[in-house]
């Protein structure tokens, strides 16, 4: 399955690039979320994967007694998550802010000269 | 005994499942979609379920939970059946050719979502032929 | 040694900003506790410098869980100067804001914005783990997107969402390179990566993690061809804003480059060569920009740009001499780049812009005001015996040893045009007579009461002075810059600190 | 969205989500759930209502704003992570009564941490959302 | 054959290729109507491959994903009847 | 010593405060500073002459090697007593000057300023305490020069200025920093030992570039000169200082305070000979087509740093010993000639040397001292001018091979050009009848009119008694030069020979040219017909088409696309990992060890790829969000898989919430952009897949590493035992490592307020900041 | 009742707390050995609609999967034979029900029998409509759901 996750992981990581390069910020937004997927995979299949053995002790022990999956990767993309979704959150608003402004979402309508400059 | 219990379970969820699955591929309009793969899934759903609150059986809340999980899967799907499914006719989702009777047609105010009062629907009449939209 | 107060700089902060929170729609109360709070950090700070300086590398295991099991915290004295440095920058921004920052943006939560992100810049210099420098990282930058944003000008929106999406990839790039490192080590502390990436024998795998590093950190400080955030947004959100994000924010990019690149990734000949060819690269792309640029902010922002260059000249020479200088400009240039932006904000207070061509007479009018700016401005330029100018020296002085002759003419470059931008901005802005009939230009300064007229000018006389101290007292700076340069070459009283166990160097 | 069926299914659903939130929250510590998913199922069951009813409703059914939890959220979680300081412990470090409470199991600063993270999630998640929908009124 | 074997050899290919199907009817829209509802049938079929999978490895604590999936997929549907309609009114 | 310096900078800040109080008379008090100085340098002579050189030293930046080292020997004290000497004076005729300037005191805050670090630069013994008032001077100019600044041309001119001088001056620093570096100190003194190391090493000739490139700018060579025609905008008393004895000299300070250092090579000579030649020569022409009086000024002072360049180059005793008289001599005269210009302007509001005419019947005294002055930089006999313009004839003549004649020859056609020039500026406008415009003019208050008289006379006095200047002064200046004591007493006689009679040739071709050639406007237009071929204009335009590129540059590079950015930033990262990748060693291709696939994983892998593919070619928003919908739900499909439960249910609550983010915002957008033509997607494609298989090549080769589990382990062992709780990723959160989740619920709470804020926050017209 | 209900749960609850065995089948068991001893109990008392209701609630479950499993059949046959046999049609029907709990048990349980799926209650509340998928007569469907799902519901719950 390793090689299954590097090919989804690159899949990942190209498709957010190519929409991270287009000119609708809701693209570029779809971009960045599809990065972080992507990171938060990465760091999964890197941090070594475990079928079917959660990190949950189990109920009448008191340390494993079978091999689990790192809980390491699982905690770090857990905050990740989070956090892109923090960030995700504010870019989308601003979005809406942008929408307000310019009346799209196209970008190239966010380069006031320099001459208006106050 | 169990195992088998739980394998016939699980056998008529998954072909169930499987069936939603068809449906929603092969349903020639949006609401036919809607209406198979509802009630199929929720019932497929509810057989894998139980096949879990019968294997876990020694742990209390597992099978709370299943049952809880199929409550659930009752409550919400027809609800949100019904909210996708207005809405789609509200946005002018076109209905399959062989569309015998559509009683709604009309219903909807320019600005509202909710059809008008029965009496007035009364009055209006039903429509045996679908809307062309 | 084991001190609980390594944390305190940024728990001053976090409580701060909570406690700030609930002042909500408070403006007064906010301004008082803005400014208590970061009283409170400066002292804090101070404590923290003094100890670490007197006593050694301090540390924190949060949780009391042994390094490398639980999160470290670490105040040697490079972390300890930037807080430092970050907590004067913080002081005089927080004062300055009292009068700086328009009621309807302090209704909105700009202060709790400002604490929070002295926070993260706090914790970003004190961490000793990997991944909590990333929580810092985003920290910093939620927090910057807000500031950027808050007021929601059609300029601002431009700016933040630019700067936005190149700092969301800079992260990405950032939170990649962790998965790698994890995958390679296992670990996420820094001196158990240091020990544990030093011992790697697959070096290409190695490089190509720092390269991910390098391009992380590398948007962050905004070095060339990454840096096009910076100038697309610098000139959009209120000065005091713009002050710490000129100051700090992409120092901490530059702190970062540097705690990663000494600890993890020492450079090997193929990243040493690669930080020079950017930074000189760097100082040519802010110094082209700063000469063409009219208006005060755009163009100071080029300059952030191009002494950015500077520094990441220094790490990649990587002498001691090099590491010296690149140092002694960073703490240099939190400070000056600080101050700068708050002039900026004050000559736009005065004449209600910052385009250089509406601008003038400040000098017949304001002349003792004019001249504190001018040792700013000079002090920026590096005129000696000013603060910009004794870094240089080292600088030479490593790019000729090592014989990077590029880098050095590009200082060379970029050093003259920062005198010629600074210059010919004094004589526009200063000296010039105010042009008639500009439109929408009046003086916002002269009608205020006396009080508030300090509340913007005392900042920059506090921060005047420290650089006049930068620059004078330099044998201070020096120092400490080669006791941080000294923990640079030699990491194992870190390592040896963190981990609690024996290294040999 | 006017609809009497969703309306009716959302009150039923309100508490039933929320108090699957409070026992995600409970037993993070044992099992998979804690602060966050908890936050997020119980600001979820906040949306539901919103949409059914109207922001307003919602906001007057939580009776305090949203925005107004963050700090308290944030309070509640930093102060247990700052309390074991004034005792010349580590930040963060973990306290605990030494006997179990009934139901819940064993009392300890995580778990006020871990409610000062779920209560910051709700706070964050309906800010957010009945921010954009009152704009988008 | 093992009822473990069983689920992973049987039923989970069945509940693979539902889940198949109905991406393909998310793939080919025509309507975002018509997506929305297979995103949400995707969704219910994921529920019940996380249960099976539970019998399977005998985790009980996939099922709580399983729980927490089926309460809310509901949202997403909501969300975009609301959006839809409110669009469709304009 | 260190007093004498600070004093200076002192008193340049007491005038910020106080500068107001100088008014009328009491400016004269402002004097009183350099006088003082002057009297204590006087004090030295004795000492000095005796070839004791003074020393102060205290250390400032010791890590560094910058100290305040001082060392006063005869080369610095010769240039203290000019600059404080002359300073007095400029100091009390700017008092009358500018009587009733409003920003008199700022006037002589920027003076005090200027002459403490003229002070430092002379008394340096270290090279980059050298350097700090070597810049402090260029500044301070920077302010005098503009100090009208009201009007533009002093202001473009003061920026001129500056930005030569300065930029020669950070390269003159890079060259201090290498001698400094290679030589092991910063000391002067010190690196004298080290002088046949430096000149015998192989970056000797870049600390030579870099070196003359700050003297040259700072000096005027060509063709850096331009900038100090422009600089006489500033206030007459201001280009007498800087002109005649202080700013312009630094260069050739420097020059000969390095000699023993740097001196004495093919590679010191050669340039200095040849671009000293040019200067002198090109400006001395030049000055004879002027007609505005400090403009012939200007030329000539340029003409003459040309010579003492040219003197240094050549580098025999005997020139340097020129060097030293023609220092003197040039600095009294053209300070007396400045003065008398200042006082004409004053008082006749015009420089035109064609409308001058007959102004002895008015200003008598400065007729006197025009004329000394004219006289003195002509160099007839029994003026100081005569002495050195005997020495530099010496000079050139005693050059080795065929040198003599040219050099000769240049230095002869140079002096004659200067003496018309000087003659123009000293002598014309006393002659002549008056015009009647002129006749009421009186002469102006003393202070005004002694100055430029006693500078005059002291010329003449010099030149008549040559004993008073030569062993005490100027012997030990050239002494310093060569680092050996000298003793070569001026004398006024040297007997008939070959100097004499290019002496006197010089002499009578100068007063013929002064005859028979009136300076008229006309030379003027004609002269500024070359003017686009003058250095100035060449510089100007490089400058222009500079900073034409810069702005191609800047908007080519920063062009306002977002997207280009991002491209940029992602073509950047492929090109270094990929040229990381496949150097350096093998690429990996395969895993050592896989886990089996199952259909199931497959089929969910198979989706994500097909909703990825919906994403990216879907015309429509909510499609495509939709399909990141079921790109998240695939994800956490395979955490299920792979034992990550909670990461499952955060991934699918948070990627729920996020579509319904999306959604509610989506609301009243327009269709959606597909603006990219097919030829863009493709290269964009094409970036990504590069992007994308370098990422999985990278995760390839990490998992072919093995991993150290340690730090899971120990969460394994630990999590209940020292934790109390079972989940260990819970407890990783709120324990372990919770302090990253502490802050990550700061950010998560940053955003919603910014959200709140950004929504919610209208800023009305008057919320400035 | 409800009364009557909460005995029968803590009757339950004795019976698990006596055996100690907490499992649902225990529960269950419980439960029933509790009724009955109530129903014995109660025999010629005057309230017996508890003991009524429960056996109709377990009719109504047990129609309700009856007709699910039959619908799902039909359906199920339609989706995988390749020809369609649907004819469908938007069918409004008056309903009895009148609560907001009543109409949505009602119209939960219409949606969840295959071949029928609620679209919209009018305004007033006395209108379903009612997507159908085999249509074959407007009045003899309508009969149908009332005389099947809306009266058996109806009589559970009021
Ligand atoms: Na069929
Ligand atoms: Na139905």
């Amino acid at each position: 399955m390793e090689l299954v996750f590097v090919i989804l992981i690159g899949v990942l990581y190209a498709g957010g690039i190519f929409m991270l390069l287009r000119r609708s910020m809701v693209r570029l937004l779809i971009g960045i979320a599809l990065l972080g997927n992507g990171a938060n995979l990465l760091i999964f299949l890197l941090g070594g994967i475990t079928k079917g053995k959660p990190p949950v002790i189990g109920d009448a022990a008191r340390v494993f007694t079978d091999i689990y999956a790192d809980p390491i990767p699982q905690a770090l993309i857990l905050t990740a998550i989070v956090i892109s979704f923090g960030l995700q959150a504010f870019a989308i608003v601003l979005l809406k802010r942008v929408y307000v402004l310019v009346n799209s979402d196209d970008l190239d309508d966010l380069n006031t000269p320099e001459e208006e400059d106050i | 005994m169990t195992d088998i219990i739980i394998g016939i379970l699980c056998t008529l969820g998954a072909l169930t499942i499987l069936i939603a699955a068809v449906g929603i591929l092969r349903m020639p309009d949006f609401y036919l979609r809607l209406s198979v793969t509802v009630k199929a899934a929720t019932l497929g759903g509810g057989l894998l379920l139980s096949a879990a609150a019968v294997y876990f059986t020694d742990e209390v809340s597992v099978t709370t939970k299943a049952l809880a999980i199929i409550f659930f899967l009752i409550l919400t799907g027809p609800v949100a059946a019904h909210l996708i499914g207005r809405t789609a006719y509200v946005i002018g989702t076109e209905q399959w050719k062989g569309t015998i009777r559509d009683d709604l047609t009309g219903m909807y105010h320019k600005d509202s979502t909710e059809p008008g009062s029965g009496e007035n629907a009364e009055e209006n009449g039903g429509h045996e032929v679908p809307p062309a939209s | 040694m084991t001190s609980n107060a390594v944390v305190l700089p940024f728990i001053v902060h976090l409580f701060t900003a909570i406690l700030l929170l609930f002042f909500w729609r408070k403006t007064v109360a906010q301004r008082i506790i803005s400014v208590m709070g970061s009283t409170l950090a400066l002292t804090v700070a101070i404590g923290l410098f003094s100890s670490v300086w007197n006593d050694g590398i301090l540390t924190m295991q949060a949780a009391g869980w042994a390094a490398p099991f639980g999160i470290s915290f670490v105040a040697d004295v490079f972390s300890s100067s930037m807080v430092l440095l970050t907590s004067f920058s913080g002081l005089a921004v927080a004062v300055y804001s009292a009068t700086g920052i328009s009621r309807g943006r302090m209704l909105f939560g700009y202060f709790p914005m400002f604490h929070f992100l002295l926070m993260g810049l706090n914790g970003a210099y004190l961490t000793g783990d990997i991944f909590n420098l990333y929580v810092w990282f985003e920290v910093i930058i939620i927090a910057s997107f807000v500031l950027m944003s808050l007021g929601g000008r059609k300029a601002q929106i431009e700016g933040s969402v630019k700067y936005m999406a190149m700092n969301i990839l800079a992260s990405t790039f950032f939170l990649t390179g962790i998965g790698i490192l994890y995958g390679i080590t296992g670990s996420l502390n820094i001196a158990d990566l240091s020990l544990k990436v030093g011992a790697m024998e697959n070096r290409k795998l190695v490089d190509m993690t720092a390269i991910f590093f390098i391009v992380g950190f590398g948007i962050k400080s905004a070095v060339f061809p990454l840096y096009f955030w910076l100038p697309s947004s610098y000139h959009t959100p209120p000065s005091a804003v713009a002050a710490i994000f000129g100051g700090l924010l992409t120092k901490v990019g530059i702190y970062a480059l540097f705690r990663i690149f000494t600890l993890i990734f020492v450079p090997d000949d193929f990243l040493s060569n690669l930080l020079i060819v950017l930074a000189v690269l760097t100082v040519l792309t802010g110094t082209f920009g700063a000469v063409i640029k009219n208006n005060i902010r755009r163009l100071l922002s080029y300059l952030i740009v191009c002494h950015i260059g500077f520094m990441v000249g220094g790490l990649g020479m990587y002498s001691e001499v090099a590491l010296a200088g690149a140092l002694f400009y960073l703490f240099h240039d939190m400070m000056v780049k600080t101050n700068i932006f708050l002039i900026a904000g004050l000559i736009r207070k005065l004449r209600g812009t910052m385009n250089m061509d509406k601008i003038g007479g400040l000098y017949a009018e304001y002349p003792l005001l004019s001249l504190l700016m001018a040792v700013v401005l000079f002090s920026l330029v590096g005129i000696p015996p000013l603060s910009g100018f004794w870094p240089k020296i080292y600088l030479f002085e490593a790019g000729f040893m090592d014989h990077h002759y590029a880098l050095v003419a590009a200082i060379i470059i970029g050093s003259f045009a920062t005198l010629y931008v600074i210059a010919k901005m004094w004589a526009k802005v200063f000296w010039k007579s105010q042009p008639e009939g500009i439109a929408g230009v009046e003086d916002g300064f002269r009608p205020m009461s006396n009080f508030r007229r300090s509340l913007l000018v005392g900042p920059i006389v506090f921060l005047a002075a420290i650089t006049l101290f930068i620059g004078l007292g330099a044998e201070h700076i020096v120092t400490v810059v080669n006791h941080i340069v000294r923990e640079m070459k030699d990491t194992s009283p870190y390592i040896q600190a963190v981990l609690e166990m024996h290294v040999s160097p | 969205m006017k609809s009497t069926i969703l309306k009716t299914a959302s009150s039923y659903l309100l508490p039933i989500l929320l108090l699957f939130s409070i026992f995600i929250l409970l037993r993070g510590h044992y099992l998979p759930g804690g602060g966050f998913v908890g936050g997020l199922i119980a600001s979820i069951a906040f949306v539901l209502h919103s949409f059914t009813h109207d922001t307003e409703a919602t906001l007057q059914l939580l009776r305090i704003h949203p925005r107004a939890l963050i700090p308290v959220g944030l309070g509640v979680s930093a102060l247990s992570m700052f309390v074991p300081f004034l005792g010349g412990l580590p930040v963060m470090t973990g306290l605990w009564f030494d006997e179990p409470v009934p139901v819940i199991g064993l009392i300890g600063s995580a778990l006020v941490f871990d409610l000062g993270v779920y209560l910051v999630v709700i706070g964050v998640v309906l800010t957010v959302l009945f921010t954009i929908s009152q704009y988008s009124e | 054959m093992t009822l473990s074997g069983y689920i992973d050899y049987v039923i989970l290919p069945i509940l693979g290729l539902s889940l198949l199907l109905t991406f393909v009817r998310l793939f080919k829209g025509p309507n975002i109507v018509d997506r929305v509802i297979a995103l949400d049938l995707l969704i219910t079929v994921g529920v019940s491959v996380i249960t099976v999978y539970s019998i399977s490895t005998q985790e009980s604590t996939f099922i709580d994903v399983g729980m927490i999936l089926a309460l809310i997929a509901f949202l997403g549907t909501i969300a975009f009847s609301y959006y839809l309609e409110k669009r469709g009114r304009k | 010593m260190l007093i004498a310096v600070l004093s200076g900078l002192l008193f340049s800040l007491l005038y910020i405060p106080f500068g107001k109080y100088l008014k009328g008379r009491l400016a004269v008090v402002a004097a009183l500073l350099p006088i003082g100085l002057f009297a204590y340098f006087c004090s030295f002579i004795p000492a000095v002459s005796a070839g004791n050189a003074q020393v102060f030293q205290y250390p400032w930046i010791p890590s560094m090697g910058v100290n305040l080292d001082f060392r006063l020997d005869g080369l610095s004290l010769l240039f203290s007593l000019l600059i404080t000497g002359i300073g007095s004076l400029i100091f009390l005729y700017a008092s009358a000057y500018l009587k009733g300037h409003p920003y008199l005191g700022r006037f002589y805050a920027y003076l005090c300023l200027f002459m403490a670090a003229m002070l430092g630069v002379v008394l340096s013994d270290n090279v980059l305490l050298l350097f700090v008032f070597w810049e402090l001077t260029s500044i301070s100019s920077f302010f005098l020069i503009g100090f009208n600044n009201d009007d533009a041309a002093s202001r473009k001119n003061s920026l001129m200025a500056l930005a030569v001088t300065g930029g020669g001056g950070f390269l003159l620093m890079g060259g201090l920093v290498l001698m400094g570096h290679l030589s092991g100190t910063y000391s002067i003194r010190e690196m004298f030992a080290s002088n046949e190391f430096l000149k015998a090493h192989a970056l000797y000739p870049l600390i030579l570039a870099l070196v003359f490139m700050g003297a040259f700018t700072k000096s005027a060579q060509f063709p850096f000169h331009f900038w100090l025609p422009g600089a006489m905008k500033a206030p007459t008393p201001v280009s007498a200082y800087l002109h005649s004895a202080t700013m312009v000299k630094a260069g050739i300070y420097l020059l000969a305070r390095l000699y023993p250092v740097l001196g004495g090579t093919d590679w010191w000579t050669y340039p200095l000979i040849v671009v000293g030649g040019i200067t002198m020569l090109y400006s001395a022409f030049h000055s004879i087509f002027r007609t505005d009086l400090k403009g012939i000024l200007a030329y000539s002072t340029i003409s003459a740093l040309g010579i003492l360049v040219f003197l240094i180059g050549i580098g025999t005793t005997q020139a340097l010993l020129a060097a030293a008289v023609f220092i003197l001599v040039h600095a009294l005269y053209k300070a007396s000639l400045f003065l008398t210009t200042g006082v004409i302007d004053h008082e006749t509001g015009t420089r035109d040397v064609t409308k001058l005419s007959g102004l002895r019947l008015v200003l008598m005294p400065l007729a006197v001292a025009g004329l000394l002055a004219g006289l003195s930089s002509a160099g007839l006999p029994y003026t100081f001018g005569f002495i050195g313009k005997d020495l530099i004839y010496e000079a050139t003549l005693n050059t080795g091979g065929a040198m003599p004649v040219i050099l000769t020859s240049l230095a002869v056609i140079t002096n004659i050009l200067l003496l018309y020039a000087g003659l123009l500026a000293g002598l014309k406008p006393f002659t002549g009848s008056l015009p009647s415009s002129f006749a009421d003019i009186h002469l102006p208050h003393w202070l005004m009119w002694t100055p430029p008289v006693l500078l005059a006379l002291l010329g003449i006095a010099f030149g008549a008694f040559p004993a008073l200047a030569d062993t005490a002064l100027l012997n030990p200046a050239a002494a310093a030069m060569i680092n050996e004591s000298i003793d070569s007493p001026l004398k006024i006689w040297h007997g008939f020979n070959l100097v004499l009679l290019l002496s006197g040739t010089t002499l009578v071709l100068g007063a013929v040219l002064y005859l028979m050639r009136k300076p008229s406007a006309a030379s003027v237009t004609w002269m500024a017909r070359f003017d686009h071929i003058s250095p100035k204009h060449i510089m100007g335009r490089t400058v222009q088409y500079a900073a034409k590129s810069a702005a191609v540059y800047t908007k080519t590079l920063h062009n306002g696309y977002l997207r280009v950015y991002l491209l940029c930033i992602i073509l950047f990262a492929i090109g270094l990992l990929a040229f990381r990748l496949f150097t350096g060693g093998p690429v990996q291709w395969t895993i050592n060890e896989l886990g089996p696939v199952t259909s199931y994983e497959l089929i969910v892998a198979g989706i994500l790829i097909g909703a990825m593919y919906l994403t990216v070619t879907t015309p429509s928003r909510l499609a495509a969000i939709a399909a990141i919908g079921v790109i998240g739900y695939c994800i956490c499909l395979l955490f299920v898989f792979y034992s990550a439960p909670d990461l499952a249910m955060t991934q699918f609550t948070i990627d729920t919430l996020t579509v319904v983010l999306f959604v509610l915002v989506l609301f009243k957008l327009p269709p959606f952009l597909n603006f990219a033509n097919r030829s863009v997607r493709i290269r964009d494609g094409v970036v990504a897949t590069c992007f994308g298989a370098i990422i999985s090549l990278i995760a390839i080769q990490v998992l072919n590493e093995p991993t150290d589990k340690t730090v899971s382990q120990y969460y394994g062992d630990n999590a209940y035992l020292l934790a109390k709780g079972k989940n260990v990723v819970n407890v990783i959160l709120v324990d372990f490592r919770g302090m990253d989740t502490m802050f990550e619920i700061v950010v998560l709470s940053i955003a919603a307020i910014g959200v709140y804020s950004l929504l919610k926050l209208r800023l009305r017209a008057s919320d400035k900041d | 009742m409800a009364k009557q209900f909460l005995m029968n749960l803590l009757l339950a609850f004795i019976w698990v707390a006596l055996t100690g065995a907490l499992y649902y089948s225990n529960f269950l068991f419980g439960f029933g050995v509790g009724f009955f001893l109530m129903w014995v109990m109660n025999r010629g008392g005057t309230d017996d609609r508890y003991f009524t209701r429960v056996p109709k609630v377990i009719g109504f479950f047990l129609y309700f999967v009856y007709e699910m499993v039959k619908a799902n059949i039909q359906v199920a046959y339609d989706v995988i034979t390749p020809k369609y046999f649907m004819k469908p049609g938007i069918v409004k029907y008056p309903m009895n029900a009148k609560t907001d709990f009543e109409i949505n048990m009602l119209s939960t349980v219409i949606s969840l029998t295959p071949g029928t799926l609620i679209i919209d209650v009018s305004e007033d509340r006395k209108v379903l409509y009612i997507h159908v998928m085999y249509l074959r007569d407007k009045e003899q469907f309508i009969r149908q759901i009332k005389d099947g799902f809306e009266r058996r519901l109806l009589e559970v719950i009021r």
